[in-house]
């Protein structure tokens, strides 16, 4: 593989990684090169976003995990976006965690998190302060973790009569059945052997 | 006559008439209703597995079909009617099935051009928006926009399990993702291509899970059956070796699966 | 500000945005340039990501934001992430009902019936479930039935800037729509004087 094959596809892998990062292993596995090769490929991307000053992303290295981050250099943008709370980019982890409760609840912090792969801890307790989402009972087992639900206030605000007025999933879609087929083929096949 | 057709082929009788069009090559113009009002006939008797949904439909315009084809065998003398009368007063019984035909068509192209579009869009990935939490101040944390409704809920979530897909593999349980046949192929040949083209059986399985151990072994079995690798032993109780036969497997990738 | 600075702030802006994408008027808001700035520097950043071959991502519209992705290109390395690729997609009979709704919206589900000449129930909800389809409002007269329209989501899977982008109708291209109905005539005159 080429150099600029490596590096773009370095890039990429990190880029769809996010906050999660991926470490050396994993990139190899992925592109198929030895693990010298990522090693070179990384540390030749850390120079090329260091250098360049249009590049507004940087790469960093946390506890082995390579991660793309933006540089500090523009933080006074970003602060920016932050004053600006109602913007989707900050309010989309929120919709996302009231979306996983109201389609999975009752449903505990810790499979939140598992679906969403982050931390949900503050959304979920903004969520709460805001009664649309509450605390239904406890988990079996040991710690008995919190189990989280919807409120009134939440069909008040979506506008739902029931929680069943929400649209249903697409495996739920699927998993209607088709069980009066059967019945019907065989009255439709006599029909048609008749004739 | 007792082929069977697959339902699933069509997504509706105007579906089914518009195959028969095709491959009868038939003017949708100047349909022959006797031929295909029989053709589909045929197709809706072969039909082994109708849903209940659909089952009504098909015999609808099976009947459609035939009233069509009845109006359509109705003598008409050349003296009674003159052909300037019957251009104004009588349509084609037929027309209504062609427009209805000619329009569904126009939509089942465009779900073509859409199936292109999903196709190509695919081949892109994006990013979730990055956890920026930690610079904000508790109290200035706001929940969404006053006007989401739950279709924006909804996308929220389809959006997340568009990435969790992405994500899966990508979860510090690496040990735990499915490899599959396919590229376990590859590895084994690159393994045996490293190695001159010869290996012990033994050396292909140094890893030490389960599910892992089973998996090469059945790629072994798939890499013989297609004559890639024949597996030989010189004498009773000696070790198997692995010889690879074919170098380039590429095109053996092709057939499967995909 | 200069273009480089400029660059690096959307590069960043993006990138932290995600799947949200950012359309220029938050851009400019952030960054405070004109709005024919952050245009400018859209389209620089785009040909840079386009040019460089050790790039892995690209710039695109999507839904009326600007949003970062990888490039087509790498697209042989990222599948291998995916467990099961042809999970997600849609079948052809969804891709028919979401195709008649996408051209003839708002439209209501007999409507759609009528064109297909099949019940269309399951493929709606489906796309309902899906957030490609919504519910947009209701048909006046009686029964005041729901009608149809596609999401912002419809545009982002599609990869569509707006609707505006959708590939003409077929039939629309070929201006064949006149024509029919003369030659259905001659043919049909044909054919009875034949007999």
């Amino acid at each position: 593989m080429n150099s600029n094959k490596l590096l773009s596809r370095i890039e990429a892998l990190l880029f769809v990684a996010g906050d999660e990062g991926m470490t050396v292993k994993q990139l190899t596995q992925y592109i198929e090169v030895e693990p010298m090769d990522i090693e070179a490929g990384l540390s030749e991307l850390q120079s090329q976003y260091n250098d360049d000053e249009k590049r507004g992303i940087a790469l960093k290295q946390l506890a082995g995990t390579y991660q793309l981050t933006t540089k500090p250099e523009v933080n006074d943008t970003l602060k920016k976006l932050i004053e600006n709370p109602t913007n989707q980019v900050l309010t989309a982890a929120s919709l996302e965690v009231l979306a996983i409760i109201a389609y999975k609840q009752p449903i505990t912090r810790a499979e939140v998190e598992n679906i969403r792969g982050v931390k949900s801890e503050r959304p979920i307790a903004k969520l709460v302060s805001r009664a649309l989402v509450q605390e239904v009972g406890r988990a079996e087992g040991t710690g008995r973790a919190i189990l989280y639900g919807t409120t009134k206030e939440f069909l008040n605000y979506f506008g739902l009569k029931s929680i069943k007025e929400l649209p249903p999933l697409p495996e739920e879609v699927d998993q209607e059945d088709d069980q009066p087929t059967d019945l019907f083929l065989t009255k439709f096949q006599e029909t048609f052997n008749q004739n | 006559m007792s082929y069977e057709v697959k339902l699933d082929a069509f997504s509706g009788p105007l579906d089914l008439l518009l195959h028969l069009i095709h491959r009868l090559e038939i003017d949708i113009y100047d349909i022959p209703m006797s031929e295909l009002t029989e053709q589909y006939i045929d197709h809706i008797h072969a039909m082994q597995t109708l849903e209940l949904n659909e089952a009504s439909e098909y015999l609808v315009m099976a009947a459609t079909l035939l009233a069509i084809k009845s109006r359509m065998l109705i003598p008409i003398n050349e003296g009674e009617i003159d052909t300037a009368e019957l251009e104004v007063d009588e349509a084609d019984p037929r027309e209504e099935l062609v427009a209805r035909l000619i329009e569904y068509k126009k939509y089942k192209e465009a779900a073509v051009q859409l199936q292109e579009l999903e196709t190509e869009r695919g081949h892109v990935f994006t990013k979730a928006p990055s956890d920026l939490s930690e610079f904000i101040p508790d109290e200035q944390m706001v929940l969404f926009d006053q006007n989401v409704n739950v279709y924006d809920m909804l996308s929220a979530f389809q959006k997340l399990m568009r990435r969790k897909q992405l994500r899966k593999p990508l979860s510090t349980r690496v040990a735990r993702q499915e490899i599959s046949v396919k590229d376990q192929m590859r590895s084994v040949v690159k393994i045996l291509k490293n190695s001159g083209g010869r290996v012990m059986f033994t050396q292909l399985f140094e890893a030490d899970d389960k599910p892992m151990l089973v998996l090469t072994f059945l790629t072994l079995l798939e890499l013989m059956k297609r004559q890639i690798v024949v597996v030989e032993q010189q004498n009773n109780f000696d070790d198997l070796s692995v010889l690879l036969q074919k170098e380039d497997i590429e095109d053996e990738f092709e057939q499967i699966i995909e």
